[in-house]
């Protein structure tokens, strides 16, 4: 029993109290938890997110990757604000959308509570998530698009694909009525921007010199931190989409780390045996396939599951990216399909399945419930589905606006940081 | 006056300038090179690609000497830098027609 | 109605009870909140900071733009916890300075609670502040003073510079009294620093072949991940000031998430149209000109104002590191003066224009108070003033105790990493 | 009087109500606190120590590093929850060990609580406790160990040396019986991974060339960048250790930072004492040297006493390493022993001196109570004995198991990174 | 024996490389220069400050060969490493007097 | 034609460069080279540990000129790169047979 109900129970015996003035009331302690959960979200992009993906892009990109990640955090604080809350959290239009009321956050202020949270820190939690879901779909193109493109294809995306899928699952849209279960963003987060990450490329198409050159990682280094500080704040991520500092935050925690450390290991091991080689860029995207696949399952599942979770992302990590990709001969420069759309999916599978009533109250296929896997196919078949048509729309619309969505063969010859922005990375000589 | 330019591995170097030094050696220029040749390089392996590095990384050493010391050198070089392997590297002889120091203006043999 | 209102009222309405007892309750949600502020804020100066500054400095002198920062709050910490808070927060005298009561801390203990707070949680949270408005001093002077002098600077201008001017804002002096608005230190923090920087600056003089030789960054990836780790501190910077998480905490967050996001753009769209090229130093700058500009009003502003706010500082910020400085022709290193002094003069203003009641109950110029305004801009003239004048006496104090403040031309040239230190940032080769 | 305990009183007043209703209250303000230090304690391995430790190896042995550090962490994170904490916190046998009632924390669910905060987070929390620790003994052996054996070493460790003591001092065994006091892990965690360092740098003998050939490190810039994080993850280790958001998390809060500032400007001082130049690798050592030795006394002293800590720590710190390494001649590459090991006996001693009942009720010897300083040397005694004659075993073991500990010298020469992960750290040419 | 040295454009290095091992050339040391030259440099601006980056970056490719493949040599590098742009590089050909194989101790073009 | 190879320090690259273009000099390739001489390394302390950093930084520059112009460039190097100091370089002059333009092909003094 929490704290809070306890409190609740002790008043409730002692004076007549309207249900309305109850469930209006900010509690410190979960306001507290998600300030910094929606701060720890907010760093995983400009900071993990921004090292791990620039270190593994080319050293002549590196400062460009920095770039595209940074502005798209920074055009999610605002799309968000103006007018991407109230589109995902506004009053439901037909499931599909959310209403324009809140445009420029009108309507909250700052009293507004949500659940126990100022209602102001519920609206910057899920900011975070919009910023972090756009700049993670940059993984599978950096190298060779214009950064003009970015921007506009990014305050598109935003608008039109993630503000619905968000709506959907998390605003009062049809997913969730339909009982698709999505702690933290199984399919608005990783299948939303993997596929849309490979829609991009397959359009964008392959880096010059794709699969003959040697197209190293400018500093296994910093994607290493960056895959320290993505952990790190994926704590907030997903233990913070409890919205409290409660036993199930707790139980999302746990779970969150242990499939981190799984898919590490898998992915370390799995590498170690067929290629001989326990690398540090293996165990760092081992980390983050681990964390993907338990962010839609993390406030329903034991700790067994997530030991299987992790174990299984990790090797599905390894294989898509050192199989798959191979084999169906797509140039997702740094793997935002093979590990986050993969990953993703297999983590909404597998919500379907070890779903545990102990932990929230809804169960899987291993506990009796094999409807809800039904479900998770279901949301998983229509969130890849409305992406990749959605995001190919906005695509070409991009393509038309910004006239060509590539950078001119010798700009990525040069490299994009001198050609597009004039810098160098590192002037350490 | 000779320049020996001398392509070593890097591990090398401190061998190789306590010798030259053992031989009263005391001045010498060094550049980091890398190396194309005999010795294969290794197998890099990022998220599935393989890539062949084969530019191995060397040094060069650059020696300016007077002409009557060119073999004791070339030997100590030789002997000091090898282990044996392939890609202990190679040593090259050239002409050298003028020599001045910077410092002193001071030119030929007495500005080594 | 917050959780811990309400509590009192239940409590209230049970049983007579002394209200020095009420004020005196420690609140675990709040204390949380500004414990984890407090860590945010200490990490913004070893970590954020020294990155900002040092990715921004040659890079001979990166190690030494590292050290003066690290050695900043190293210093802050111990003089703060000595004499620093007592001068501070002690009972006023004359509202000019705190009395020396509180030497090493005496008189607080463990129980003792401010607010909703342990004392000692109060004093560390205040203790950051300190620590990193000295270290954004040196932003205007790296690369050329003596590390002997910056210590002895350090302490003194913490003492005689700090401490008067945070006491008048925050701790019942006279600006506060007045009624300036300063939620989290655009007087205390940024125009005195910027002040400070420029008045040091001016006094060491220009570095050897400013304005002929290329100078640049060591490592633009440095700073901007410096940049995102101080967006990341700065949360705890503005939201903590409240000093509880409760809905002025949220809209504070809510609001320096915005400014920053705006700033980064502002700034970036800017020099794109001027010089045809966006650049990351660019982005990262204006990140934290965003920033700065929010920190005085955070607790009294609305989104919308926020919005502006964070677009004139990027602005701002942009002309003047790219056209004031040149035309005046100071050298103000890494722009501490152009970046902090002047988004924070135009911060305290916009607070006197935009402040709105519904926030924290303050209104400023566009809700009918000009007063507010001119109040703001008296607290603006004075602090410039004090710390102006103050900042030339201790510099001069400085130069006389170490024997000059300038290293030998020599060092100068040869980096002060391997002059002062004798180490090298990196040894990568 | 803390929030919680009022709002006991208050109930208490009110109801009759059972003890055990009331002990199992969870706190959302505690929780909140504990979940973020865990966070931030974790932060601590796989970002702050992997900056700290990679940054002073050598180049070539950078990554290596790296995916030690994070392999600790991964594998503590997985026996942790497997065997680990019912090893240490399951219930005792004869003051020496846990026993297994909790294998995959069987028993223990979402609606568990401890103290005040769910069970679920004090595992946690005290897994990232586990996971440095095994990280931190790395530290003397880095550059010249198989990452296999390392494995294996690591495996072992946590299992047959952490757990045991863990359990002695926090899980109910004999030395927290006896009444030791040990706040966050002087005994636990530094004066155990110090002297299980130093046994393992024994058997493994010198690296090829030490004492002779120029070991810089790769990168002071890294090194300072996690010494910084260390801090600030370091709150989350000492204040976080109390288990809740009150006075005594504030007091400990406030004497760890103290004691890191002082430990790194007596390091400082003292080596450009001696050696005349202050090097950004002294102060970012002093830092931890002071963190370390404040850790087993942070929540039972006083600033004053925290003043004095630091100052000893970083003189004692730099002395160690500068000298009593060189004289002795053993080759503890990044001075686990020597930093950890030492200042760990140091803190451990001076808990047992400055301990002030006026913080938690504890005494020291200057406050009249010299039995504690006994307890504190036999507790000290009793963990180098068993750590030393434990890891040595666990040595032998994994040295016959993994067939030799050490890589093949031409591996050693031609560095970990490319010889054993195939990588190299940087490729910014 | 002859010495040549030739100053490319870094991107082309593969193809150069390439052209080298069609005519059987398999060994070679290259280094990472900078040049200056007709070729402008880029201008950079760094917080509003302008600055002329004149130096670029290149790559030196060094190859020893036996005198009568110094003609094929030359041609190959120049076709290979050219692309008709200005900064496209410079090959010297120079004398070399000896060579040694670390290794074996083998002169001459044995060492080759 | 010759070829001219100058270690200077690295500070005064800027005032070589300029020294060179006064009098019509305008391409140069340079590289990142250490040196070891009569000039000393410095200690640098180690965690109490102490090395002697016995390579000094150095720029190497290289310019190919006619013969005839030889003198008039040694001068100018020597002149502008002096600082009268331990370690300010050395300049070595070596003949060239032949230079080749790759851009256009063309060869010799047209070359250059
Ligand atoms: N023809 C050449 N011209 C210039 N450098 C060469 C040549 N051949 C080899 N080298 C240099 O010598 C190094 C060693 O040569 P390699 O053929 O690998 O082994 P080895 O010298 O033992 O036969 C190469 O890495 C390269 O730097
Ligand atoms: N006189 C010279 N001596 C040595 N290197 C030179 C000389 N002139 C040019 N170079 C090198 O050749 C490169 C290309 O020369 P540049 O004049 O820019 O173009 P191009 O060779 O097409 O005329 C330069 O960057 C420089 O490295
Ligand atoms: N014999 C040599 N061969 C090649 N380079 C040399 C030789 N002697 C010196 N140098 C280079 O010249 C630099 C300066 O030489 P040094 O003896 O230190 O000073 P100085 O030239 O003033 O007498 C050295 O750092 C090294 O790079």
């Amino acid at each position: 029993m929490t704290k809070k109900s306890m409190l609740l129970t002790a008043v409730l015996l002692l004076m007549p109290i309207s249900s309305a003035f109850a469930a209006d009331v900010i509690d410190s302690g979960d306001t507290a938890w998600i300030i910094v959960a929606t701060a720890l979200v907010m760093m995983m992009t400009p900071a993990g997110l921004a090292l791990f993906y620039s270190g593994m892009s080319r050293y002549k990109n590196l400062l460009n990757t920095f770039a595209m990640t940074f502005v798209s955090y920074c055009l999610g604080s605002i799309i968000w604000v103006v007018w991407g809350y109230t589109l995902t959290f506004g009053p439901d239009h037909g499931g599909l959308i959310g209403g324009l009321d809140h445009l420029f956050l009108n309507g909250i202020d700052v009293n507004s509570v949500s659940g126990s949270i100022p209602t102001f820190v519920f609206v910057l939690f899920q900011l975070t998530f919009a910023g972090i879901t756009v700049a993670l779909v940059l993984g599978s193109v950096v190298d060779r698009m214009k950064f003009s493109s970015w921007i506009v294809f990014a305050t598109l995306w935003l608008t039109f694909i993630y503000c619905p899928i968000a709506h959907w699952v998390w605003g009062g849209g049809w997913m969730g009525e339909m009982g698709a279960l999505d702690f933290a963003g199984g399919n608005v987060v990783h299948i939303n921007a993997g596929v849309a990450g490979l829609v991009l490329a397959l359009v964008l198409g392959k880096r010059k010199g794709y699969g003959r050159d040697a197209m190293f990682p400018s500093s296994v280094t910093l994607t290493a931190l960056g895959a320290a500080l993505l952990w790190f704040g994926w704590f907030g991520f997903n233990a913070g989409s409890q919205l409290a500092a409660d036993g199930v935050a707790g139980s999302a925690f746990l779970v969150t780390n242990t499939s981190a450390a799984m898919g590490a290991l898998a992915w370390m091991f799995a590498e170690w045996y067929f290629t001989k080689r326990p690398t540090v860029l293996g165990i760092a995207s081992g980390v983050v396939a681990g964390l993907v696949a338990i962010t839609p399952a993390a406030g329903f599942v034991n700790l067994q599951a997530s030991l299987i979770i992790g174990l299984v992302a990790g090797v599905l990590g390894y294989f898509s990216v050192s199989t798959l990709k191979l084999k169906l001969g797509y140039d997702d420069s740094l793997d935002a399909f093979g590990v986050h759309g993969l990953c993703g999916i297999w983590g909404a599978l597998a919500t379907g399945l070890f779903a545990s009533p102990a932990i929230s109250g809804a169960s899987g296929l291993f506990y009796g419930n094999p409807k809800q896997l039904v479900i998770q196919i279901v949301s998983i078949v229509a969130t890849i589905a409305f992406t990749a048509i959605g995001t190919l729309i906005v695509v070409y619309i991009t393509k038309f606006a910004t006239g060509g969505l590539r950078v001119e063969l010798d700009q990525e010859v040069e490299g994009l940081d001198s050609a597009l922005h004039g810098e160098r990375a590192f002037e350490i000589g | 006056m000779k320049k020996i330019e001398a392509i070593i591995k890097p591990f090398k170097l401190d061998d190789v300038k306590q010798a030259l030094s053992d031989i009263g050696l005391q001045g010498m220029t060094i550049t980091e090179v890398k190396g194309y040749g005999r010795q294969k390089g290794h197998k890099e392996i990022y998220r599935g690609a393989e890539y062949l590095v084969d530019f191995i990384p060397k040094i060069k050493i650059e020696i300016a000497v007077a002409a009557d010391r060119v073999d004791e050198v070339l030997e100590t070089i030789q002997k000091s830098a090898n282990t044996g392997k392939i890609g202990d590297g190679k040593i090259f002889v050239m002409s050298l027609e003028q020599i001045i120091r910077v410092r002193t203006g001071e030119t030929g043999l007495e500005a080594i």
